[in-house]
């Protein structure tokens, strides 16, 4: 299987603080790879080293085989990775499908023609029709309308995952995409992500280690800035490192 | 010491609560749960002041706060903790916890003690911004922060969101050191059914902007089944 | 050019006055404040009026303009500014410049537009370099430094400058400790404002008082806030002194260009902070 | 579209600076022009050879911009039907609305310093005019004054970086290619808050006198930060062209000694010439009668503008800026309260003293602390004051 | 619940001849205007909406504050003076030069300023404009004429004669109209669509792929290129252009037509535009002291009357058309 998005020894300091250390990580074709850890353990910093929000201190950063670690973010998007936040963050000032035209019409204006981008309206029929099919995936087809500010917080949080999958990854990483969500919306998003993920190679942060257990191929967990531990979900949920920083000593049971 | 009478709440011409009734006793541990946008929030916003009802009124320690703005409330004893992980982000994490020292009249050394007891790492971060947390030392800020001075009632918004379970022990404990002691009654909003039934007194559930069920028996609580259809 | 460099500090310690008050409030409630041009030629006006009334007192008259300041500095944060807080900063432009014009008015209305003269209150000059260096622009610059160590340890020792950072951020968050933003944001706009009657008062001796006058000063003090960070008191001092140092050395090689030579380093200070981060 | 003469009124647009850098001057112009319009009227209107003809005068602002006034001159020609128009604060101001003025041709008079090529016959308004001098002409004054009759040998000279500045030092430097002196030229930028760099830069130069030129709050502070910085100590100082709306704002000590040109003063007490001070007070006891204060020389100006448009008119008994201005170059002797005084062929008007010469009180020699602030010593009456016309074109 | 086809109604296209007939809405409106303002004043009007339409785009739909669009007012109308005056007199290329002028210009300091945000942004172009004002008035006085000004060489060529005020009318009609089109299409498209997010988050536009600076700099050097139509065209109009053009202070003027009418709302930018020189034009005639009205009216726009003149002509249109409904479903009731 092929190594999608790799990193050699990167690492990331603010002022002092090693937040990502000496980090080889890599997110293979056709797999869900999961990432988990403490709190400030630099999960999401490692992802923001990815996505090229930081640039490193030190090491690099490969995407389908070529270096980018100095390439700036909307070029790594163009590239075919996508990303959401920890926080939610999506325009509240825009309605919901305007949200998503910004997400799907990258791709028609690659086909298309500038005087299309720059002079057709925005709601002609075909990019109408990608975003309320992007819309139905996640079930806001409803609230299209709606200005985004308007949506409780997991509604927000449904409209970004939409964005993110509307961007045609090849992969993607999800900052604790099941945060705010109750159960029922974990198990459609779960279900949801089911059934996208043949599609591309799925990065993805989260807490609720019990929900994506089944999902994850692969199971990568930080600690101080490190990767302490990788290998297949059961395997190392039961590596005593792991328990110990995650569920604290007294926590035995595997 | 928490009386909501029949309250409805608007965003603009939006009615999101309707007719919402809750209770709240000293020393008890109030949870509510439901799905995406049934109101959860817009219910603690309204209870702590920054929204005002619509309809009905709140009555906190028997007075009527209809009226009091959220500073008067928060004076009173009450404390918000929202779901959006809001930090002072360009003060240092120790001018935060000082803010709330100083708003509540505690010396800093104890306030700290406060915040280290739940999460010592946090320590480390003192003289940093906290606009560079990450998002579970952020909550874990908002928590600690909350929890400085002695506050007498709690309001919630998703504490375990974003937590390492070890944390989310660690709070738990800590919550059930405060109620054990009778200090501080709370509401929280909570999807981490686990946690509710470890630490609730009574549950709330919550649909459509409207209260349709309260539990207050032990072993319904346990049983998650029937809560999971709510959610 | 020692002699340039020496009025050059003199002039800093001057714009010092002028831009702390704004920079303080730019600072801490991220308001680009135009009326604060206003309160500072306002400020001039009281204390010309006041002036005959005590005898002719400098320090007195100084105080009961500051003191009738303060109400002034009061009512635009509560009925003004007060309610755009939290929202775009674009509004408080435009509130802050109206009540530029109005005040303006108000004093071409009152006192009538013809500019009046502030006689300077120490009046001696001793030599120097074979010309004449007045005492007062000594004096000037040493209560600069005054202020500058004073409105440090003040914002060091209060939590009031953090307060209204914090409540920036997210002033429900404050709200909900139980602190009441308002009356924070009050204490330091008035803080502000009665800097910007300080700095007017003593800058009025060396020129004159005129309903124009807060218009002419405001694009300079911006400069020197912009340059020093907003609200980084050490840098409104350092950057008010360095610009002070760029327009004399300017004005003596390149005259006409003085002025426009504070806009170019400013210009060329946000390209490299920007470009930095 | 031009009215047909002896119209029931005339229709007469004032415009001067209200608002903006130029109001402190503008409003006392805007006092002035009103009192000229209210005496003609109040006396029964302008006499059209024995018809009385009111004045239905239309203020306006400039705001001190050019495209205002432009805008404002437009809308009065258009909307109003003005066919004469008084006005101008500040020089480019004047300058703008004469340019206009060639387009829809009308009579204008600007009422203050303008730049010399007002007057050039490509360049004036077919019926522009001006009762008050060009700033190459007080340049002029200034560098005649102190080269011929104050005989000095190195001068600096220190003028404000934009229009009038440039009009006052092409005059000097006319002067100084004639006679010829040590000399350097400072710009100093215009509403500047510290003048000290620049008055560095004329003390090192060492001359034996410094000529300057600023206007409103840049005059104040020059003088004083002059007086701060004992310039006066090492040279002389002269002003080019002083006005009450801003010398009453400098302190007296800064005043104190400083040789002054003036277009005219409102105390004339003590020149030789007893006719000019009868007149000069005649006028000062009517404007001060109705406003409470001593008129600005430049609100001597401006009435004069209102009462010579209004003899325009009269002569040609007609409102027709055509007719008017050609009747008044026809008569163009006439008495200002500055002395006799004559139209010139390009619009410009000579005086019989084209400026005069004032020394700066000090506080202890002011009856009056703010209005007392020269003391008229001379008067300039040599001849290079004015180009001649042939020079301008005509 | 909204039904499918509520929300396809709420995202549909707009009718292909809404441009088209709003266009004759505003030649219309313009029109309408004269016989209350005569036809000067409203030429002089439309010139300054083409400015403030520039200044819109910027600041309402990008969400950057300038302090400095005057510099390409300026750059338009020098650029255009000087080549009417030393290369050619004809009114178009005047009018070419002085647009191409002030985009370059735009262009130039676009790759600078464009980085910045908020209060840097602003006070850059301020720092900028006062340079340009300063190169104008002082620098290149021999060949500007400094404050004194200059008279455009423009000549009448053809029928194209800007002293016939009916041409004058039309032809900043024309271009007002032409600008309105342009903005029209352009912010309804994608393109809009992204600025209008870059105004709320940028950093969110660059995980979305795009290049956000170059969609910065486009429109920074589209909205100067148009603040330097409006600058060619008060150089063909007005004919005699001074550093007043050019000067820092005036852009308070563009910030506060757009506020009037309601920024990121292209007939806000129009309504705003001419209200604000209503004002400021008959409040100047007919007040002496007239600034602090114009500071009170800015007070109430900005706490009562947010939205602009658009807002608050939406909301009564909803009143309006909630009245009309009433009344319709009463009539129904009845029959
Ligand atoms: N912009 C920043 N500036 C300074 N420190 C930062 C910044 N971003 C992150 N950090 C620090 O780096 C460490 C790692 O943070 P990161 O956000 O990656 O944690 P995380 O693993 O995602 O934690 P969580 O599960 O709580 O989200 C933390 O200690 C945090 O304080
Ligand atoms: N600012 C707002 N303006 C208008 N409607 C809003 C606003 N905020 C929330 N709503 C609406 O109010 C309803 C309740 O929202 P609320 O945030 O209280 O839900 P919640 O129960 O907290 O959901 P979640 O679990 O997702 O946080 C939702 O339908 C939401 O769309
Ligand atoms: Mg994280
Ligand atoms: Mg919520």
């Amino acid at each position: 299987m092929a190594d999608l998005l790799t990193t050699q020894r990167l690492t990331k300091n603010f002022e002092g603080l090693v937040a990502v250390n000496q980090v080889n990580f890599r997110i293979q074709e056709g797999q869900v790879t999961g990432l988990i850890g403490p709190n400030g353990s630099g999960k999401t910093t490692l992802f923001n080293l990815l996505s090229g929000l930081f640039t490193p201190t030190e090491g690099t950063v490969s995407f389908l085989g070529t270096d980018v670690t100095r390439v700036p973010p909307h070029k790594r998007v163009q590239m075919g990775m996508a990303r959401t936040f920890q926080l939610v963050s999506v325009f509240d000032s825009l309605t919901v499908w305007e949200n998503l035209v910004l997400s799907n019409i990258r791709f028609k204006t690659e086909q298309q023609s500038l005087r299309n981008f720059f002079f057709a309206s925005s709601r002609r029929k075909d990019i109408a029709d990608d975003c309320m099919s992007s819309l139905e995936l996640v079930g806001l087809e409803s609230r299209a309308s709606s200005v985004t500010s308007e949506l409780s917080y997991g509604d927000k949080r449904m409209l970004e995952i939409a964005i993110a999958l509307s961007l045609r990854p090849s992969v993607l990483l999800l900052d604790e995409p099941l945060a705010g969500l109750s159960d029922h919306e974990i198990g459609e998003v779960v279900s949801l992500i089911y059934k996208v993920k043949k599609n591309f190679a799925l990065g993805i942060i989260e807490h609720k280690i019990s929900k994506i257990v089944e999902l994850v191929d692969r199971l990568c967990v930080m600690n101080y800035g490190r990767i302490i531990c990788e290998g297949v979900p059961g395997q190392v949920l039961c590596d005593p490192q792991v328990r110990e920083c995650y569920w604290g000593k007294e926590d035995n049971k595997c | 010491m928490l009386d909501v009478k029949e309250i409805d709440a608007a965003y603009g011409r939006a009615k999101v609560l309707h007719d919402v009734s809750l209770n709240v006793n000293r020393g008890e541990m109030v949870f509510i749960v439901g799905r995406n946008g049934a109101g959860k929030t817009t219910l603690l916003k309204t209870i702590s002041g920054l929204m005002k009802p619509a309809k009905g009124y709140v009555s906190f320690e028997g007075r009527d706060t209809r009226g009091l703005t959220a500073v008067k409330l928060a004076r009173l004893g009450m404390r918000y903790v929202a779901q959006d992980k809001k930090v002072f982000g360009n003060l240092t994490v120790r001018s935060n916890i000082e803010l709330a020292a100083y708003a509540s009249g505690v010396a800093m050394p104890s306030a700290i003690e406060r915040v280290t007891s739940i999460y010592p790492d946090i320590s480390k971060f003192m003289d940093r911004k906290a606009g560079g947390l990450s998002g579970g030392q952020r909550e874990i800020l908002l928590i600690g922060r909350a929890m400085v001075g002695s506050p007498r009632l709690l309001l919630i918004d998703e504490p375990t969101e974003g937590l390492a379970a070890i944390v989310i022990e660690d709070i738990m404990r800590i919550l059930t050191r405060m109620k054990e002691g009778s200090e501080v009654s709370a509401i929280i909003v909570e999807q981490n059914l686990s946690v509710v039934n470890r630490l609730a007194d009574r549950i709330y559930i919550m649909k459509e902007g409207k209260m349709i069920r309260e539990i207050a028996d032990k072993a319904q609580m346990t049983d998650t089944s029937e809560m999971e259809n709510y959610l | 050019m020692i002699e340039s460099a020496i009025y050059g500090l003199t002039i800093g310690a001057i714009l010092y006055f002028v831009s702390i008050g704004l920079s303080i409030t730019f600072g801490t409630m991220r308001i680009i404040n135009f009326a604060h041009g206003m309160v500072y030629a306002l400020g001039v006006y009281f204390f010309i009026t006041f002036l005959p009334r005590v005898g002719g007192n400098f320090v007195i008259s100084a105080l009961l303009a500051i003191a009738a300041a303060i109400p002034v500095g009061y009512a635009i944060e509560r009925f003004v500014i007060r309610r755009l807080y939290g929202e775009s900063l674009d509004y408080a432009i435009i509130a802050t410049y109206a009540l530029l014009l109005i005040g303006t008015d108000a004093i071409k209305w009152i006192w009538g537009t013809v500019p009046q003269q502030v006689t300077e209150p120490i009046g001696i000059s001793f030599r120097f370099f074979g010309g004449g260096f007045p005492l007062y622009r000594v004096v000037i610059s040493l209560s600069a430094l005054v202020l500058f160590l004073g409105l440090n340890l003040f914002f060091r020792k209060t939590v009031i400058g953090r307060i209204v950072i914090a409540a920036l951020d997210d002033s429900e968050g404050v709200q909900c400790l139980g602190l009441d933003v308002n009356k924070y944001f009050s204490i330091v706009f008035v803080l502000g404002s009665c800097l910007a009657v300080l700095g007017g008062i003593l800058y009025a001796p060396i020129s004159a008082a005129d309903p124009y006058m807060g218009h002419d000063i405001l694009l300079i003090a911006f400069a020197v806030v912009i340059v020093g960070g907003m609200g980084n008191l050490t840098g409104t001092f350092i950057s008010a002194l360095a610009l002070g140092l760029v327009i004399a050395i300017t004005g003596r090689y390149w005259s006409e260009a003085a002025d426009t030579m504070v806009f170019a380093v400013m210009a060329i200070v946000l390209i490299y902070k920007s470009y930095k981060a | 579209s031009v009215p047909k003469a002896a119209a029931e009124e005339i229709k007469l647009g004032v415009i001067y600076a209200m608002t903006g850098k130029g109001s402190a001057l503008g409003t006392k112009q805007m006092d002035a022009a009103k009192l000229a319009v209210k005496e003609i009227n109040d006396a029964g209107g302008a006499n059209f050879g024995g018809k009385k003809v009111m004045i239905k005068a239309f203020y306006q602002d400039t705001e001190t911009k050019p495209d205002a006034a432009i805008r404002k001159m437009k809308s009065m020609i258009n909307d109003e039907g003005i066919t004469a128009l008084v006005g101008g604060t500040f020089a480019h101001v004047s300058l703008a609305l004469n340019d206009q003025s060639r387009r829809t041709p009308i009579m204008f008079c600007a009422t203050n310093g303008v730049p010399e090529e007002f007057f050039e016959k490509e360049k004036k308004g077919p019926y522009s005019f001006s009762t008050m001098a060009s700033g190459e002409s007080v340049g002029r004054g200034a560098a005649a004054y102190i080269t011929e009759v104050m005989k000095k040998k190195k001068v600096a000279v220190c003028l404000p970086d934009y229009a009038y500045g440039h009009g006052a030092l092409r005059g000097i430097e006319e002067v100084f290619k004639k006679n010829p002196v040590d000399w350097e030229k400072i710009m100093t930028p215009v509403g500047t808050t510290d003048m000290t760099p620049f008055l560095l830069r004329v003390s090192d130069y060492k001359p034996e006198i410094v000529s300057m030129g600023q206007w409103g709050n840049d005059a104040i502070n020059i003088l004083k930060q002059a007086y701060d910085m004992k310039l006066r100590d090492r040279m002389e100082v002269f002003f080019n062209w002083i006005v009450n709306v801003f010398a009453t704002g400098i302190t007296p000590e800064a005043l104190d000694g400083v040789m002054c040109q003036l277009y005219w003063y409102h105390n004339m007490a003590g020149f030789p010439d007893q006719e000019v001070v009868k007149t000069s007070d005649a006028f000062t006891a009517r404007y001060k009668a109705a406003y409470g204060e001593p008129p600005d020389p430049y609100a001597m100006s401006a009435y004069y503008g209102v009462k010579e448009t209004v003899r325009a008119m009269e002569l040609a008994k007609s409102t027709d800026p055509k007719k008017a201005y050609e009747a008044l170059m026809a008569n163009p002797d006439w008495v200002s309260a500055k002395g006799p005084a004559k139209w010139r062929v390009d619009g410009q008007c000579s005086y019989k003293y084209y400026s005069f010469i004032g020394k700066g009180l000090g506080p202890k020699d002011r009856k009056d602390a703010t209005w007392d602030y020269v003391k008229i010593v001379d008067a300039y009456k040599g001849t290079s004051f004015q180009k001649d016309p042939k020079a301008l074109g005509w | 619940m909204n039904s499918k086809a509520d929300v396809m109604h709420g995202i549909r296209p707009a009718a292909k001849g809404a441009v088209f007939r709003d266009m004759i809405i505003i030649a219309a409106f313009f029109v309408a205007l004269i016989p209350v303002l005569a036809m000067h004043r409203v030429t002089d009007f439309m010139i300054f909406c083409i400015f403030a339409l520039s200044f819109d785009l910027l600041y309402g739909f990008m969400g950057r504050l300038s302090f400095g669009q005057v510099l390409y007012l300026g750059t338009g109308v020098y650029a255009s003076t000087l080549f009417s005056l030393h290369v050619s007199t004809n009114p178009l290329l005047a009018m070419l030069a002085g647009v191409l002028g002030a985009a370059i210009v735009a262009a130039a300091l676009g790759l600078i300023v464009v980085k910045l945000n908020e209060a840097p942004f602003a006070l850059t172009n301020l720092a900028f404009n006062q340079i340009g004002f300063f190169l104008i008035g002082s620098t290149f006085q021999k060949i500007t004429h400094g404050e004194d000004g200059i008279s455009s060489g423009v000549e009448p060529w053809g029928f194209m004669d800007f002293s016939n005020k009916y041409f004058a009318f039309c032809f900043v009609l024309f271009f007002l109209l032409f600008t309105f089109y342009m903005l029209t299409r352009l912010t309804r498209s994608p393109f809009g669509i992204i600025i209008r997010s870059i105004k709320e988050n940028e950093l969110r536009v660059k995980f979305l792929g795009y290049d956000t600076f170059s969609y910065k700099w486009i429109t920074f050097t589209i909205s100067g290129a148009l603040a330097g139509l409006a600058g060619t065209l008060y150089t063909l109009y007005v004919q005699f252009v001074s550093p007043t053009f050019i000067h820092p202070l005036n852009n308070v003027e563009p910030i506060f037509a757009v506020l009037i009418g309601g920024a990121g709302n292209l007939y806000g930018a129009i309504a705003g535009g001419v209200l604000f020189m209503v004002m400021r034009d008959s409040l100047s005639t007919h007040v002496p002291q007239w600034e602090w009205i114009l500071g009170g009216l800015l007070l109430i726009i900005v706490f009562w009357l947010r939205q602009g003149l658009a807002g608050f002509v939406r909301i009564l249109a909803g009143a309006v058309s909630n009245r009309l409904s009433l009344r319709r479903a009463a009539g129904g009731g009845s029959q």
